[in-house]
């Protein structure tokens, strides 16, 4: 039931570490943290979600609204993802057309 | 869910839940599902994802539903989840009272490749329970809706229907 | 339990769970009132474990009671989970249609350290509920018994009462 | 859900070492691989319980009931276990008083 959110900055890139499940219940408390990134003009932004557990269409709603902020500002969310069951998710629904997903922080660095 | 001194039971088994309409009772309604998915050995780890999945769309739509509608009441009535157990099939409702919707008069989004789509950032529940159920049935009631699932065992994991 | 946008809910919340009496279900209601107790802060990890202890032993004495009363008869009813929450404190009932018992006609089994005690290998769940919970009463119904099980959140480990 | 035994040889000791949870479920195969056990005069056995997540009476019941099977054989039986949550169960119940709980396997067979 918990939502872990860690940042750290990565060269130009915002690293948001996320840890658990991501649904109704904790989708707020992520996209507070992704506004506040982008209020603080952090445009550039990686979601780490190889420790996310669980996500629903409510997380990827929240992913879906910061892409538009950080396009609006001709930035970038790219996420990390390995996780087969979370893969599947964003394959359902299409999301992997939209989202640049890389299996290592260190290929999204690497540009 | 079967026990080797069963025998009498041959026929379906039934569990109720019953959730007050907050959006922290949804990892609750996954649990459940999640371990009574488990319990049947026909259910693989991935099916039992797919369930807990549908399980967690249907009652975020639930309680939304019902939480907006009860604006400014004190009482928020709880949301009802029934699950019938046979083998190799789990029957899942979920009930709200929370005024109902057509479903047929869903608002389409602009394709996903369209730059447009990422105006909405909802609109994804709906097509994913599709995907995941085998059978998928929105049942208005005076109060709400019931939302019903039929989830078969597949040996694939669920990408080939 | 406690959302931020709560605020209109500040009766108690209610989560209710019938389950078909068999003993695989007994790990399912484990898993709901430890998931009830994680979601209250106040709640430790320790003392969440021993709610799903005590609803464990709770619900095994209910499958039993049941189950030995149904022998023969094909349909075995359900046995009700009721859970109350607030903030601090959660309520747990567990009803059966068992036949009932008279707590106060328990058989007392030896001393643990007597080795006459070896041949007993029940008897343990009552004095563990008694030790778990803050508040224990068994309340005759018509058809079985209602196991009412009060437990508050507490700072120490539960050894201290 | 799930119980998982493991039987093995340790000089004159039979480890039973046990993953997941004993209760009323579960319970059942466990005493019969007691059981079975005792039938083939095995009567100094271990419970190795470092990976049993959860027990309750029922689990509790049946391990006194093989205590009292190898006890008629002049056998024993102990119990390997740290946990301190399944540990409490013991204490609560007194059981730690008669069934001989050791840290590690090796404290057992080193007697
Ligand atoms: N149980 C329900 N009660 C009322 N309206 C519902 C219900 N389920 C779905 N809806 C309506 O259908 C719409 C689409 O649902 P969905 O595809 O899950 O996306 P989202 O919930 O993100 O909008 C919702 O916005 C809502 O208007
Ligand atoms: N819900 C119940 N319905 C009927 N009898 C019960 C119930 N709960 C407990 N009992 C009776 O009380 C006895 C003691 O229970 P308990 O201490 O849990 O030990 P055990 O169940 O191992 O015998 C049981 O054997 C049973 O006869």
């Amino acid at each position: 039931m918990d939502l872990r959110i860690d940042v750290a900055e990565h060269g130009d890139w915002s690293v948001l570490q996320i840890r658990g499940e991501i649904d109704i219940a904790t989708a707020p408390r992520l996209r507070e943290q992704l506004i506040s990134l982008v209020n603080d003009q952090r445009y550039q932004l990686v979601v780490d979600m190889e420790a996310v557990e669980f996500i629903d269409s409510t997380g990827l709603g929240v992913l879906i609204g910061a892409l538009k902020r950080v396009r609006a500002h001709d930035g970038d969310l790219q996420v990390v993802l390995t996780n087969t069951r979370i893969l599947k998710v964003f394959e359902i629904t299409q999301l992997d057309t939209i989202f640049r997903i890389s299996p290592t922080l260190d290929a999204v660095v690497a540009g | 869910m079967t026990s080797p001194d069963a025998g009498v039971e041959t026929e379906v088994e039934l569990v109720e839940l019953d959730l007050p309409a907050k959006p922290e009772v949804v990892a609750v309604a996954r649990l459940v599902v999640g371990a009574l998915a488990a319990a049947d050995p026909m259910f693989s780890e991935d099916r039992a994802a797919d369930l807990r999945l549908a399980v967690s769309e249907a009652c975020t739509n639930a309680i939304q539903a019902q939480r907006s509608r009860s604006n400014g009441s004190t009482v928020i009535e709880p949301i009802n989840l029934r699950f019938e157990l046979t083998p190799g099939c789990i029957a899942v409702t979920v009930e709200d009272h929370g005024g109902g919707f057509d479903p047929g008069e869903l608002t389409t989004h602009p394709n996903i490749t369209d730059p447009e789509r990422l105006h909405h950032e909802g609109g994804l529940g709906i097509p994913l329970l599709q995907f995941l159920t085998d059978d998928l049935e929105f049942k208005a009631t005076e109060e709400g809706t019931v939302v019903a699932m039929t989830f078969l065992s597949r040996a694939d994991d669920g990408f080939e229907h």
